[in-house]
């Protein structure tokens, strides 16, 4: 794992590097080395398979954090390939033509996070939800209890009592 | 004028026992394959009360005359078949419309129905109809050419297109069934005949888990009734055929009885235990070694 | 190449033909696992309706609602948690949080209905077929808990330390150990309620938890500005019904809010509490007595801009939270703290002023707006019996009082204490504290009508008092004091078989055949205290209503029958420190009410 | 997007005409269904009794409560000896399992193939998500009452309920077919346009006919 983070060093800037466990490192990269470094690491390092694309909304920082998690199967380590990314016009580069799954993950998250990708086949037809309205549900700024109970009318007939305030009202109701 | 009448009666009451017996039969037959696979299935009246709650829902939509036409035809294909088979040999009650030459008549009847099906099914506009009918069409057309060698050899064996007559040479010995007397041919036509039943390993085209349901996909309220009742009939009617040309024919109702069950359980004896065949796998299979048998029944027969 | 085999072991399968089903019989009626996760039951007379399962319901699946025949009493909330079968997802969390281990899940599992609103159910309020399912869910045991049954422990003198000096015996929490504590909060509430001042107990808690003490502080002073006082000697009856108390250790609620208290420094109060300018409003209020109910009525007129004097008989300020109470559990610079806090918001103090020697009632009514008497009870009851106008029969207030005031007190070798409250405790400690000073050794003997197990004292005051080598033997009746001459000899006891009657009135009864003599130097009563209100003049007396008690009658304002004078403190309710403050507080707002209508 | 096929087009014939093609008209029906009269006395008794002895289930899993269901095909329930059966297409089939949660995405599907079954036809709702929206309550995308939209005979607490509690919910429905009161697909015909509008008010993307039977 250190070499090929050495390796990498050499190649790109890579802004941090995190070890979680022997066979499971983070790196951040920036938004324009982000795809060449995925690139090199599928071509030259053998990190064959990408687990998973996937998107944290670190909504306090106004940005979000791309996760690409990149699978080595002969030496089985992973390595996860962090990228920060604006909130405003939240925009990434595809990597579909790296790893044809990729289009489903980018399809998911322009739909859940609002995070575009252009050029990456299909990312503007829905996904999950069909005709969405609202701003991502995956957001953080999207209230989702709120907006089922104005959507989804829960049933009526619930109510309930705070012990602390209906002891106070019953036992000493003259206070 | 008073006879045709007396056997139009009968003919009802031919096709009215046969349709119960179908009925019940089909019902003990998936209670035994229940328990083979360990449970204990469905009650065996289960198929009348299915058939009775089709007949009664409220609504149906309609697709077209098509849509209507196809199970007509099928269970036209059904009840055809069953009148002009003599079903108890030597009892003219029972003989239903059985001429000299019937024998190409059922060969008929056998596959009228499914082409009435097709067309029905087509019509309901379900690409999933479209996609089990031309599956069924072409499990049918191979299934038909052993079959029809065998019946084609049995035709050269006893010179004769007549059911009636078939029967009637077998009668007297149990040496004398086809079975014995010409094994190729019959061991050709039961293999055909297992695909004829619509059972395992060849019912691809009406399995639930393949495409819903094959051709009916669409066909619900009455209309599924009809091809249910169908469903009924056609098999005992084919047993009944089958039982003619190949095992001696039947005097009475029970002989009738133990001799269609035990040929239908030949069928279900292989379908619970073999898995499908896909329809290129089946096709192919009835290419080979039945066809071959069907062709070799023929020469065997024609020239030993 | 097929094989014949291939063709031929599918068949196989035909053997099961004549096997017996593998189908189950009855799948309806089909008992689930023993301990199967189904439908919930609770045991309503067990249950308090303290709400924590409705908290930690991720599926906002149980309401708390009233059910009939449960009353609201001290302690139970008179609610009962309602579950919606809509919502619920059976993860059992309710019944792993249940403070009373009430909540339990039975393994039935079949509930089918047509009616969608049926599926909301108040589980042991309405009967279902599952009530007396033994089997299911119940709270795993072995110490299993979502929150430690086990109190954060104290450090506190030992014994040996402790009897040498007046020095606090409580130690106090560190910051760890405060935030464990308070980690076993369940915040409830159900101890709001009982609390007198109804104090914002769960929230100064959490913010403990949050480590945000400033805002504890805030909260402590909503209701309660002797927050250094009660986090050390109230008597803590929050405690008493914490639902964490009923399989465990209830939390400890007055050393949390003694850890607030000591956290923050004297000279932050005002930044934090925001008290810094006060809105004047130009009218004068007058106290009598800087006990707890006038120090929190004055903090509260206070806060609302009335100016405050405070008119007290000692040279020092506190009443008996500084003459009753020992040093050792309350020292005086943390009473002061408190105190100076409330002197900080302009509430000016007049000491050695007795009112009806050196200023009138009435003079008082001309000089100010309102009149707020907190005086208290400060006159120690004696039992009548034989002997006790004896001068070596002492009460056990004035004798605190004195040690307090740095008066000579008279400590003899061997002292006989009566009493089996808080106070007599505290003598006895005391005592026993001054002779282990004066004599190295300490000899105290301390007897009560009631018996141990229903000694008004705390428990712990009792513990402690054997620790420190007094010796404790309640339950008998005193008789006669012996006396010979100047001298005391002792105390005649005799066995006391029961106090109250059946209507739980005063009417103790006694076993004449079992004596006992308790040889003492001197003997001193502490059985209660009276009041005293001769600071009122005889016509004022005859236009104030008094109960038959001879008790000031009041309403709920705790305004009295003479519309200027307001009343509180041990003299209207009590007696202790808690219940003075939040009279004081409900008399500030009484008085404001009264002041702004005027 | 998606909507193409239920738009209005025009095609020019061989002989150059300009047909105008509405699929809405042409390949969809276009009229709200109709409630059904009942037959009378014994024959609608013995009708019901037929239609609650013979229970097909459109095997269509909505939920996680799909997984629920297979173990009845099994030997080991074998809800067939009850007259259970499944049925792969909506058309043949009469109840309708909505097998707990239902996402916006799959209602849609759920009211397509609700309005493909023939009257008359039930529906069970097992688990808690359909009666109140279970763990799912505060979802963006799953709704919490089910009886919104569409009529529901039968309702089973659980989450997931045990396959025994939906055989028990089975049994129930035979029970209340029996007695007449399964007239669910009637009550939806009755307030067609309050369940229509329930279900537009969610689906914001409606790109299917209104009538779908």
């Amino acid at each position: 794992m250190q070499t090929i983070i050495e390796n990498l060093q050499k190649h790109f800037q890579v802004v941090s590097y995190h070890q979680q466990r022997e066979n499971l490192g983070f790196l951040i990269a920036s938004k324009e080395v982000a795809v060449g470094l995925i690139t090199h690491l599928r071509d030259y390092e053998g990190f064959a398979h990408l687990v998973l694309l996937t998107a944290v909304d670190w909504i306090e920082d106004e940005h979000f954090q791309l996760t690409y998690l990149l699978h080595h199967p002969e030496k089985k380590v992973d390595l996860g390939v962090r990228v920060m990314i604006s909130r405003e016009n939240a925009e990434m580069y595809s990597i579909h033509h790296l790893w044809e799954q990729a289009r489903t993950y980018q399809r998911e998250l322009r739909e859940m996070f609002g995070i575009n990708f252009p050029g990456s086949p299909d990312v503007d037809k829905p996904f999950i939800l069909e005709g969405w309205e609202e701003i991502p549900p995956y957001r953080r700024d999207f209230d989702t209890k709120e907006y089922s109970e104005k959507t989804y009318f829960p049933r009526p007939g619930r109510e309930t009592h705070d012990p602390a305030e209906y002891m106070k009202k019953k036992l000493y109701p003259n206070e | 004028m008073g006879t045709i009448v007396t056997k139009i009666l009968y003919a009802l009451l031919t096709l009215f026992i046969v349709t119960n017996y179908g009925l019940i039969l089909s019902g003990v037959v998936r209670k035994i394959g229940a328990r083979v696979g360990r449970r204990h299935g469905i009650r065996f009246y289960q198929p009348y009360i299915d058939l009775i709650k089709n007949y009664t829902f409220r609504t149906r939509i309609t697709h077209g005359i098509m849509y209507y036409i196809g199970p007509v035809f099928r269970l036209t294909g059904g009840i055809g078949l069953l009148l002009f088979l003599p079903v108890i040999y030597g009892s003219p009650v029972f003989d239903n419309f059985s001429f000299a030459g019937d024998l190409t008549f059922v060969l008929y009847f056998q596959f009228f129905g499914v082409l009435g099906m097709a067309l029905g099914a087509g019509e309901s506009g379900h690409p999933y109809s479209a996609l089990g009918v031309s599956r069924g069409l072409a499990q049918t057309t191979a299934m038909e050419l052993p079959l029809t060698l065998g019946v084609l050899a049995l035709a050269v064996q006893y010179h004769t297109l007549n059911i009636h007559e078939i029967v009637a040479a077998q009668q007297g010995s149990i040496l004398h069934w086809t079975l014995f007397t010409n094994p190729l041919a019959a061991i050709a036509m039961m293999l055909s005949f297992l695909a004829m039943m619509g059972r395992s390993p060849f019912d691809v085209v009406l399995a639930p888990q393949e495409i819903p349901i094959g051709p009916p996909t669409e066909y619900h309220s009455a209309l599924l009734g009809v091809l249910q009742l169908n469903r009924a009939i056609f098999p005992a009617a084919k047993l009944i055929l089958f039982m003619n040309l190949l095992f001696g024919g039947a005097t009475n109702w029970g002989e009738l009885v133990i001799k269609t069950f035990f040929i239908y359980m030949w069928s279900v004896f292989v379908g619970i235990a073999y898995p499908r065949f896909r329809v290129d796998q089946s096709v192919r299979w009835y290419f080979g070694i039945p066809l071959l048998i069907g062709v070799a029944a023929i020469l065997v027969v024609k020239y030993f | 190449m097929t094989k014949l085999n291939d063709i031929l072991s599918p068949f196989t399968a035909w053997k099961h033909v004549v096997r017996e089903p593998v189908t189950i019989k009855d799948p309806l009626n089909r008992e689930a696992a023993d301990r199967y996760r189904g439908f919930h039951k609770n045991d309503i007379s067990e249950c308090i309706g303290c709400g924590t399962c409705e908290s930690i319901c991720q599926n906002a699946a149980i309401d708390l609602v009233p059910v009939d025949g449960v009353e609201t009493k001290d302690g139970d909330s008179g609610l009962r948690p309602r579950v919606d079968y809509g919502r619920c997802c059976w993860c059992g969390l309710c019944v792993d949080v249940c403070t009373t281990n009430s909540l339990s899940l039975s393994n039935e599992y079949t509930w089918v209905d047509e009616d969608p609103d049926n599926f909301r159910f108040v589980p042991g309020a309405e009967n279902k077929s599952w009530d007396n399912r033994e089997k299911g869910y119940k709270k795993p045991g072995n110490g299993y808990e979502l929150y430690s049954p086990v109190r954060e422990s104290m450090e506190e003198l030992e014994p040996e330390q402790r009897d040498q000096s007046f020095i606090e015996i409580v130690q106090g929490y560190s910051k760890e150990q405060a935030e464990k504590e308070a980690d076993r909060c369940v915040e409830c509430g159900i101890c709001v309620a009982t609390c007198p001042a109804h104090m914002g107990i769960p929230e100064y808690i959490k913010a403990i938890r949050n480590d945000d003490l400033n805002e504890g502080l805030r909260v402590l002073y909503d209701t309660n500005p002797l927050p250094e006082i009660c986090g050390r000697i109230c008597t803590h009856k929050c405690e008493t019904v914490c639902s964490v108390g009923h399989h465990g250790d209830p939390l400890s609620i007055r050393w949390l809010k003694r850890y607030i208290a000591d956290q923050n420094p004297a000279e932050e109060y005002k930044k934090i509490l925001n008290t810094e300018t006060l809105q004047p409003t130009g009218k004068k209020v007058a106290i009598i007595g800087s006990g707890p109910s006038g120090l929190s009525a004055a903090h509260y007129l206070a806060l609302m801009g009335y100016q405050c004097t405070i008119y007290e008989k000692l040279p020092a300020a506190g009443g008996m939270m500084r003459f009753g109470i020992p040093e050792y559990r309350l020292p005086y610079d943390q009473l002061d703290k408190d105190i100076n806090y409330i002197l900080s918001l302009g509430v000016e103090i007049k000491y050695n002023m007795t009112i009806g020697k050196d200023i009138t009632l009435e003079e008082l009514n001309k000089q100010y707006d309102a009149v707020f008497s907190g005086t208290g009870l400060h006159m120690g009851r004696s039992t009548r019996v034989p002997g006790t106008d004896h001068p070596e029969v002492y009460q056990a207030v004035d004798l605190l009082r004195d040690i307090v005031l740095g008066n000579e007190v008279p400590v003899k070798e061997k002292i006989v204490v009566i009493g089996g409250g808080n106070v007599a405790m505290d003598i006895t400690r005391s005592l026993a504290r001054l002779q282990k000073q004066k004599f190295g050794k300490v000899d105290m003997l301390t007897t009560s009508l009631e018996s141990e197990d229903i000694m008004p004292a705390d428990r712990e005051e009792v513990i402690e008092a054997r620790e420190e080598n007094a010796v404790i033997d309640p339950g008998w009746g005193p008789v006669e004091i012996e006396t010979e001459g100047d001298k005391v000899k002792g105390l005649h006891v005799v066995k006391c078989l029961s106090v109250f009657d059946e209507n739980r009135r005063f009417a103790p009864k006694f076993d004449e055949e079992q004596k006992k003599f308790f040889p003492a130097d001197m003997v001193v009563e502490s059985i209660g205290q009276g009041m005293d209100l001769s600071y009122l003049s005889e016509e004022f007396k005859e236009q104030l209503k008094m109960d038959p008690r001879g008790r000031i009658l009041v309403n709920d304002d705790f305004q009295t029958s003479v519309d200027w004078l307001f009343a509180g403190g041990d003299m209207i309710q009590g007696p202790d420190v808690i219940h003075g403050i939040a009279n004081g507080h409900k008399a500030a707002m009484g008085i404001d009410k009264y002041l702004s209508d005027k | 997007m998606g909507k193409e096929y239920i738009e209005k087009r025009t095609v020019i014939s061989p002989e150059g005409n300009p047909i105008e093609v509405d699929p809405l008209k042409d390949y969809f029906c276009d009229a709200a269904p109709k409630s059904c009269k009942s037959a009378s006395g014994i024959i609608e008794k013995f009708a019901n009794w037929a239609r609650s002895e013979s229970l097909w289930v459109l095997g269509f899993g909505t939920g996680c409560g799909a997984i629920e269901m297979r173990p009845l095909m099994t030997p080991r329930f074998d809800a067939y000896r009850f007259g259970i059966q499944w049925r792969p297409t909506p058309r043949q089939a009469s109840v309708f399992v909505i097998s707990g949660y239902l996402s916006v995405k799959t209602l849609k599907r759920v009211v397509r193939s609700y309005e493909q079954m023939q009257n008359p036809k039930f529906v069970v709702a097992l688990g808690s998500c359909t009666i109140n929206g279970g763990m799912y309550w505060d979802s963006y995308n799953t709704i919490n009452r089910l009886d919104h939209y569409m009529p529901v005979d039968v309702y089973i607490a659980g989450c997931m309920p045990r396959p025994e509690a939906l055989l028990a919910g089975f049994d129930k429905l035979k029970h209340i077919i029996r007695e007449g009161r399964g007239e669910g697909a009637n009550k939806y015909a009755e307030n067609f346009d309050w369940y229509k509008g329930n279900q537009k008010k969610i689906i914001k993307d409606w790109d299917m006919p209104d009538y779908n039977w």
